[in-house]
């Protein structure tokens, strides 16, 4: 039974091999087609076994790697079967999606070996089954997608955002170092079941929770360790994004709920105070974000922040549920989480690439010099409209499934027992439904300013519809939401091993259910059909074209806009994305942000433009990081003055050492 | 043979808001002219400037997209499912259980979505302003609106409109001060959704205060129709709404005779001319704010909500 | 006779102790120099007490390279370079003369409380020169880091070495006291008239270790 | 059979020993620095011929000497560093000749230097005497010093004087404890050359008197602390690193400091053996502690690339010195891998700079960039060294912080947090000073790389296959060795 779990390896090995082969064949020019979709095969095979291993009973091997006195564990359970397959799948998407968009990359000898090993550390984090395997894998994974970061090195922005990526990397590694040590004990038992088997005291096991949320949350991007992550993630090639956005951030919600759900032991009800609250400011403040941005990667990356907050407010209740025993509910929520990190997984990646083929046609990630791209790229401004919209949660398609999910969980938290949750969890609802709500601004102004409207700029006039590559995976991945969208019982029903084994209780089958409608608990309390009320509205709007078309008018004439009878050939007198996010700006960005306006009006007569200044400030920076960088820059200016002492003050230093020694001596 | 008065059913649902959406915007402005000592327009006239549209040639302006002549219909799709699910003469719907409360809102949300996208689409500064203030204010509704589902649904023990409508219809709730805090919260993200006074005046052309005109003037013949049709079954969808949970007396049950059905439409029209008139009067009474107050208004609204659903779960007396 | 030759290394290693004081009291060269190879003679002499009465004749060996090597030759080649180079006569101290001998004082006082209750089980000869070598040695640093003059930090560094051959040879039987004193005598000679203190001539006007340091490592 | 074996052993520590001193003498007769630098190489390879087989036939313990679990660690690892150094060092040397920085009769001298410290090095590891090592230590510094100062410019002939003198008084200090150990030793073991020999110190230690034995190790902790470079000990350390020959750095940071570090655990294993002494862990962990933030504050506003790799040999000493300070199974494997890994990697980067800076004509950081463009294997070399030394995967020093990190925390939590606090703040300043170094627009001379990539890679391999797989053997002994240490 160990064949899932051979075969994944294989794969990773395959990738790893591809890897080696880059390096030595980057310099060809057909090295990108092919080592991209050699890719493209070695993960669809492994996202195959992965769904096929799904059901399966948990398999594991030992390789004589690692630590030595324990080897290397690898084990694919219900969990990891679940989430290599998100790997996988976005792994398969971006490699497909690569094969056209890769050829545009000016120097593929520093992407071309790196991304297979990429997506390779990726699967063996999930894939690990001790504490040494998965942290190195972790580790791999971080560096593997930093020298990505790296690749476009030559810009300074980039560089600053590698750094950062990488220090943020270390530090999470090293609170799951310190939250493995805690769950290994003093004898040192790295393997996962061992973990699982020792007991920890109360605050222990709170403080492993703290460790995994600083670790796992600063790779998912969680408030407020999410600083690296807009700066990294849109730094990368658009296809390296997308997996970095779409996928990696997934891992490490593999990691929180494998520290917290299966490692740790039973949840502490305060736990989920903690992380409802992680979440829901994550939510908000990711999207509040992504508002701002004009830099349409950046607003994606962003927008992933938010993403990571309603998987974390997932997490929060089912951890809430778990810690009253009430199972089903915690069922219910955990499905809804997955399942966003599935959707999630399927729209950022089809929202990068969607970028990608813009960067590519334009040579602009500056939505303020976007427009009017609908006219000249249609499909990829089609599939990007479509993941606009699944992003926003809106029905029929996929986002709305896994948000509707969690807000049934929510609905049935008033059974708590304690004061704490009992204030919380709706208040993590608001955030929720306040950050879709927000999402759904976002994108107008993403989708809305970049593709609609009229050109800003020569290059958005003159841009081409990318490659056929491209637009199939962007095609595909659009279908996939709306698939995912009408039909999420398959998907639904495809998590109930992977909850199950975490939670002992799965959502009732969905699948038995007649038009597959989804019933979390009862048909009487609430259900969903994705699938009717798609073809609702396809039917209703049909017939209203088909009733107008035939019985009133369908002749069309083109004029110029109206615009209240004083149009302007300027684009410039275009609503920009800066003045649309202004209302949205003025309304929470004076206490987020602490925005300012400031408006310099020239005098009547005068012939100078109008100036509007807007200053944010970053919270996060200024409140943490900023503070910690002048820190280290006092303590490092004040000790550099050791470097340049005389020898007889450097022999005082030996001198007091030496009588401070003895004086221990002395007194001992 | 339930089966088949159920389809029957859902269909009448159907037809009857299509029929009933211009009506009622009719009756509003009638009684809001007539409240204002004007003649007014008669009550039918929203019927024929719907035909007048769609019999025009709609002109498009030159850079208009796919996305600019399609949206009209998804919005008028959406909304009109929306609408058809929420139930305004009889409970239990056939196809009720195809979406819930938070469901019909979210396609209310595809809706905008898609009208905002149109009125950024032809590029122009007025519908820009317009988008951007939809969005800023759906951004405040639509938590506010899922806060006030939260009480209901915790009231009611589920978000299927048709099981609260039952619930409330079946007197086992007695008068709570979380639902008294829904129903002004509800009230309140009516009045804003539908772009009324004092969020948005549904009359004005003002460039400078108007939210839902700025996004749809480009906008011209049927396709104009299909989104001035949209925000009358929008109006009528929440009428609808707040009628069937706050007074939902003379709701026919599931699988009554004719009878029940006919006194549930004729109570259903009563509702709808009520809420109508007390709209007309609301806005009579009130002044337009300026844009930038309408967050304390809304942020009102979510606190409402948000209080209704916390009152439920500290104590479920409440 | 036990007593006697207690006395007499006692005696001696005190004395030594006694003018490591003094080292550090004196406020110029010439005077500082003629110190040390004061210091110097009674180690030899203390080394030579030593060999008579652990009956160790390879200790003489180290009693006249002391004599010879650290009261002569070394003093003698330390006044040319001063008079050569023409270095101060006064000797630049960190802290006052006064606050360092308090510290010298209490440096002493540290070096027989550590010792003597780490050497309670030990035989009071090795305990007493324990305890007079350790504080010779601390007082050596101390004249080090107290002195800005290179002359007089190696001059430290030699009392400090002094002490270490009172150690060496107090401790009864040791293997390898000649060699490691000779070993110590090539460093010290290494530091004294070596290459490098030539070439610190060679390049900058002064042996102050204090200017040479004014190059350094890495500066802009 | 045996007959054989022993007669083998017995070579074995001659080619140890006697060959780098014998070649030492003869090479600095040879005028010719091609002939001398290959005879080096060879040198160097008879000495690691002759620690393999040390491996597998040791002869029985000395007087003088004594090669046990415990040292041939450290042998086998110093010859095998050494030995790739003068490869190293063979086809880099040259390129100094040719830019005027040394003279052929100081390259004659820098051969000779090479195997002399080669000899001391080797003698104080295998030292069966604690006066001996003493010389032997001695020796070492003092030819290093002379190496350190060859380039005789201003800063280098002060980096050596910095050198000579902290040196010289870590020297004095070591003696004094070692004159003590003997004193402690005397009364139960007797006069003579027992008193001095591990193998009889070990075993009757526990009758020693306990204070003079604290007092012994407090000045043999500073006075061998000061050569690992543990801070505030450490301040010769970077300049000699900055200002020496590359090779010398490489020797230095790979073998010098593990030298010293290897006389400091030697008393310390006596010190443990003896119950009433003070802990000599705690020490150990509080310098290691200090030395590794310190170093790692410290790396931030370097501007010289070898005077950067210096001080994070200071922070890994710091490392190494927290391991076996905190002892204990595990924690003393982790020490001991650290250190075999440090070796390998801090030397193989010191490789790369020496080729970094020929090529770049400067060691100043600033004015290295890019290298990944102009100079795409040596700079993803260095990228490589660096993040290897930075204890990122998959390589060797990884899995020693993982070993230390977690089985600390699990200990002594409190412990844990100042040392991932210090990890984090290297990993910060090194990583910096890597995406300027590699990346970025290069500036500056673009000279080809001459010298070869041979050590340098071989080295980056070990450490990578250590980082994923350790062989059985190489566990199994270190795990001995590790339990040896207590």
């Amino acid at each position: 039974m160990t064949m899932a779990v051979v075969s994944e390896l294989a794969c990773v090995g395959a990738l790893l091999a591809l890897g080696a082969l880059a390096v030595a064949l980057a310099r060809f020019a057909a090295a990108s087609r092919l080592i991209y979709g050699l890719s493209f095969l070695v993960t669809s095979v492994a996202c195959v076994v992965a769904v096929l291993a799904l059901a399966a009973p948990a398999s594991e091997i030992v390789l004589p790697l690692g630590l030595p006195w324990m080897g290397a564990h690898f084990r694919v359970d219900a969990l990891t079967a679940f989430f290599l397959a998100v790997v996988n799948f976005g792994g398969a998407a971006a490699s497909f999606y690569a094969i056209g968009y890769g050829a545009h990359e000016e120097e593929p000898a520093r992407v071309l070996p790196f991304y297979p090993a990429f997506i390779a550390g990726m699967n063996l984090v999930v894939l690990a089954g001790d504490a040494f395997a998965f942290l190195l894998s972790w580790e791999f994974m971080s560096l593997t997608s930093w020298a990505l970061v790296m690749s476009h090195h030559k810009d300074a922005e980039n560089r600053r955002a590698g750094y950062v990526y990488l220090l943020m990397a270390s530090f999470g590694t090293l609170c799951l170092l310190l939250a493995f040590g805690l769950l290994a004990g003093a004898d040192g038992g790295y393997v996962f079941a061992q973990m699982h088997a020792h007991q920890l005291s109360a605050t222990l096991a709170a403080l492993v929770l703290g460790l995994a949320l600083l670790g796992a949350g600063s790779k998912a991007g969680l408030f407020p360790l999410h600083v690296w992550l807009p700066m990294a993630h849109p730094a990368a090639p658009s296809h390296v994004s997308a997996l970095m956005s779409g996928v990696m951030t997934k891992v490490a919600v593999y990691a929180f709920i494998r520290i917290v759900f299966d490692l740790v032991g039973f949840p502490d009800w305060w736990w989920s105070v903690v992380v409802l609250v992680l979440g829901g400011v994550t939510a908000v403040m990711g999207v509040l974000y992504a508002l701002m941005q004009c830099d349409l990667k950046r607003l994606l990356a962003y927008s992933t922040v938010e993403n990571i907050g309603i998987i974390f407010i997932g997490l929060g209740l089912a951890l809430a549920f778990r810690a009253n025993h009430m199972d089903g509910a915690a069922a219910l929520a955990l499905t809804g989480a997955l399942l966003h990190v599935l959707n999630h997984a399927v729209f950022k990646s089809l929202l990068f690439f969607g970028a990608g083929a813009v960067l590519n046609a334009t040579g602009l990630k500056d939505i303020e010099k976007l427009g009017g791209l609908i006219h000249r790229m249609r499909i990829t401004s089609t599939a990007f409209l479509v993941g606009a919209v699944a992003i926003s949660a809106l029905p029929p398609f996929n986002g709305f499934v896994s948000e509707w999910l969690t807000f049934q969980a929510v609905l049935l938290s008033p059974q708590i027992p304690q004061w704490g949750l009992k204030l919380m969890v709706p208040t993590a609802g608001t955030m929720l439904a306040l950050a879709a709500a927000l999402a759904g601004a976002c994108f107008v102004r993403g989708f809305g300013v970049s593709f609609l409207g009229r050109a800003r700029s020569a290059a958005a006039a003159e841009a081409q519809e990318v490659d056929r590559f491209s637009l199939a995976a962007m095609t595909g991945l659009a279908l996939l939401c709306l698939l995912l969208g009408i039909l999420p019982a398959f998907a639904i029903d495809g998590l109930a091993p992977v909850v199950q084994g975490l939670v002992h209780a799965q959502m009732p089958r969905q699948l038995g259910v007649a038009w597959w409608t989804v019933v979390p608990i009862a048909s009487s309390r609430s259900s969903y059909n994705g699938l009717l009320v798609f073809l609702f509205i396809a039917f209703s709007a049909s017939m209203a074209v088909v009733f107008i078309h035939q019985l009133a008018s369908r002749i069309v004439r083109r004029g110029p806009a109206w615009d209240c009878g004083t149009p302007s050939a300027s684009t410039a007198t275009q609503y920009t994305a800066g003045s649309f996010a202004q209302p949205i700006r003025r309304v929470f960005g004076s206490v987020v942000f602490r925005a300012r306006e400031a408006v310099t009006m020239p005098a009547p007569g005068d012939g100078r433009p109008a100036v509007l200044n807007v200053s944010m400030t970053d919270l996060p920076w200024d409140v943490i990081y900023d503070p910690i960088r002048d820190a280290v820059n006092a303590a490092t200016g004040w000790l550099n003055r050791l470097q340049f002492m005389t020898i007889r003050r450097y022999l005082t230093l030996v001198f007091m050492t030496l009588i401070l020694l003895l004086l221990v001596l002395a007194i001992w | 043979m339930v089966n088949l008065a159920g389809y029957l059913v859902q269909a009448g649902e159907m037809a009857l808001v299509l029929a009933l959406a211009p009506a009622v915007t009719g009756l509003t402005r009638k009684l809001k002219a007539r409240l204002l000592r004007k003649k007014g327009p008669p009550l039918l006239q929203p019927y024929l400037n719907l035909i007048r549209l769609m019999r025009k040639d709609a002109v498009l302006a030159d850079n208009a997209s796919w996305l600019f002549r399609t949206a009209p219909y998804a919005i008028f799709a959406a909304t009109w499912v929306a609408a058809a699910l929420v139930p305004t003469f009889a409970t239990g719907l056939m196809f009720s259980w195809s979406a819930d409360l938070i469901a019909i809102i979210a396609l209310l949300g595809s809706a905008r979505f898609f009208l905002a996208l149109a009125g950024l689409d032809i590029g122009t500064s007025f519908g820009g302003i317009g988008s951007s203030r939809e969005m800023m204010i759906a951004s405040l509704a639509e938590p506010a609106m899922i806060m006030i589902v939260f009480t209901l649904a915790l009231i009611a023990g589920s978000t299927q409109l048709s099981t609260i409508a039952e619930v409330m219809l079946g007197g086992a709730v007695n008068l709570r001060v979380s639902l008294a805090l829904a129903a002004v919260a509800l009230i309140l993200v009516a009045i804003a959704e539908n772009g009324r006074i004092p969020i948005d005046n549904p009359a004005t052309h003002l460039e400078l205060t108007m939210v839902h005109e700025a996004m749809v003037l480009e906008y011209s013949g049927r396709h104009l129709a299909m989104i001035e049709f949209a925000s009358s079954l929008k109006l009528l969808l929440y009428i609808s709404l707040i009628a069937c949970v706050f007074v939902p007396w003379g709701l026919a049950p599931m699988g009554s005779d004719l009878t029940a059905y006919a006194i549930g439409a004729g109570s259903y029209i009563l509702k709808l001319c009520a809420g109508a008139a007390l709209l007309a009067v609301f806005e009579t009474m009130i002044a337009k704010m300026r844009v930038f107050r309408v967050p304390n208004f809304l942020g009102a609204a979510l606190m409402l909500g948000l209080l209704g659903t916390l009152l439920l779960f500290v104590s479920g007396a409440l | 006779m036990h007593g006697f030759a207690f006395d007499i290394a006692h005696l001696l290693a005190g004395s030594l102790v006694l003018v490591s004081l003094l080292l550090l009291y004196q406020d110029r060269m010439s005077a500082l120099l003629n110190v040390f190879a004061l210091h110097a003679v009674l180690l030899a002499l203390s080394v030579g007490w030593q060999a008579h009465i652990q009956d160790a004749p390879h200790l003489y060996v180290t009693a006249a390279i002391a004599l010879i090597f650290k009261a002569i030759i070394i003093p003698g080649g330390l006044r040319r370079i001063v008079k050569k180079l023409g270095i101060h006569r006064e000797i630049e101290t960190v802290v006052g003369i006064g606050l360092t001998m308090l510290a010298g004082i209490a440096l002493v006082a540290l070096a027989m409380v550590v010792m003597l209750r780490a050497t309670a089980g030990a035989d009071p000869l090795a305990r007493e020169d324990l305890a007079f070598a350790l504080s010779i040695v601390l007082l050596g640093l101390l004249m080090m880091v107290s002195r800005r003059n290179a002359v007089s930090q190696v001059v430290g560094f030699m009392s400090l070495e002094n002490g270490l051959v009172l150690a060496a040879t107090g401790a009864k039987g040791m293997p390898l006291v000649v060699e490691i004193s000779v070993a110590f005598s090539v460093l010290i000679a290494f530091i004294v008239i070596g290459i490098f203190l030539f070439r610190i001539r060679e390049r900058f006007d002064t042996v102050d270790i204090g200017a040479l340091d004014q190059v350094g490592g890495e500066r802009g | 059979m045996m007959v054989l074996a022993t007669h083998l052993a017995a070579h074995a520590l001659d080619l140890v020993l006697l060959v780098p001193l014998l070649f030492g003498f003869g090479l600095a007769l040879l005028p010719s620095y091609r002939v001398s630098a290959a005879l080096n190489v060879l040198a160097s390879f008879l000495a690691l011929i002759g620690s393999l087989l040390l491996l597998v036939a040791r002869p029985k313990a000395g007087e003088y000497l004594q090669v046990d679990d415990l040292n041939i660690v450290f042998i086998v690892l110093n010859t095998f560093v050494a030995f790739t150094t003068s490869i190293f060092s063979a086809t880099y040397i040259a390129h100094e000749l040719e830019t005027g920085r040394l003279t052929p009769a100081y390259l004659r001298f820098y051969h000779a230097m090479f195997q002399i410290m080669m000899f001391g090095m080797n003698l104080a590891l295998v030292a069966n005497n604690i006066g001996l090592m003493w010389v032997a230590v001695e020796l070492a510094t003092l030819t290093t010093v002379v190496m350190v100062g060859i380039y005789r410019t201003p800063e280098a002939l002060e980096a050596a004087w910095k050198y000579f003198i902290l040196g010289s008084v870590g020297i004095a200090m070591a003696l004094f404890g070692t004159i003590l150990v003997y004193m402690a030793a005397r009364p139960v073991i007797g006069q003579g050359l027992e008193s001095m020999a591990w193998t009889t110190l070990i075993q009757h230690v526990a009758d020693f008197d306990p204070g003079l034995l604290n007092v012994a190790f407090v000045f043999l902790l500073l006075g061998y602390g000061t050569k690992v470079g543990l801070a505030p000990l450490h301040a010769w350390l970077p300049d000699a690193h900055a200002e020496g020959p590359t090779p010398i750095s490489a020797v230095l940071s790979g073998l010098l400091l593990n030298v010293a570090l290897y006389a400091v655990l030697r008393f310390k294993m006596l010190l443990n053996a003896n119950p009433h002494t003070i802990p000599a862990g705690p020490l150990m962990v509080t310098m290691g502690l200090i030395s590794l933030i310190f170093a790692a504050l410290m790396l931030y506003r370097r501007r010289d690339i070898k005077r950067l790799f210096g001080y994070s040999s200071i922070e890994h000493m710091g490392i190494i010195a927290f391991a076996f300070g905190m002892g204990g199974p595990l924690a003393n494997f982790a020490g001991l891998l650290h250190m075999t890994m440090h070796s390998l990697t801090k030397s193989a980067i010191f490789f790369s700079v020496g080729h970094v800076a020929q090529v770049k004509g400067t060691q100043k950081i600033a004015d290295i960039k890019g290298l990944s463009v102009t100079h795409p294997a040596l700079g993803w070399a260095l990228a490589i060294g660096v993040i290897a030394i930075a204890g990122l995967p998959p390589f060797g020093i990884f899995m020693s912080e993982f070993l230390i990190v977690t089985s600390t925390f699990a200990r002594d939590p409190l412990l844990a947090v100042p040392l991932v606090i210090g990890l984090l703040l290297g990993v910060g300043a090194l990583m910096l000073r890597l995406s300027g170094l590699v990346f970025g627009e290069p500036t500056g001379r673009t000279d080809p790389v001459q010298a070869s990539y041979i050590p340098l890679f071989a080295h980056f391999a070990l450490v990578l296959i250590a980082g994923i797989y350790l062989p059985g053997p190489l566990v199994l002994w270190f795990q001995h060795v590790a339990h040896l240490l207590g």
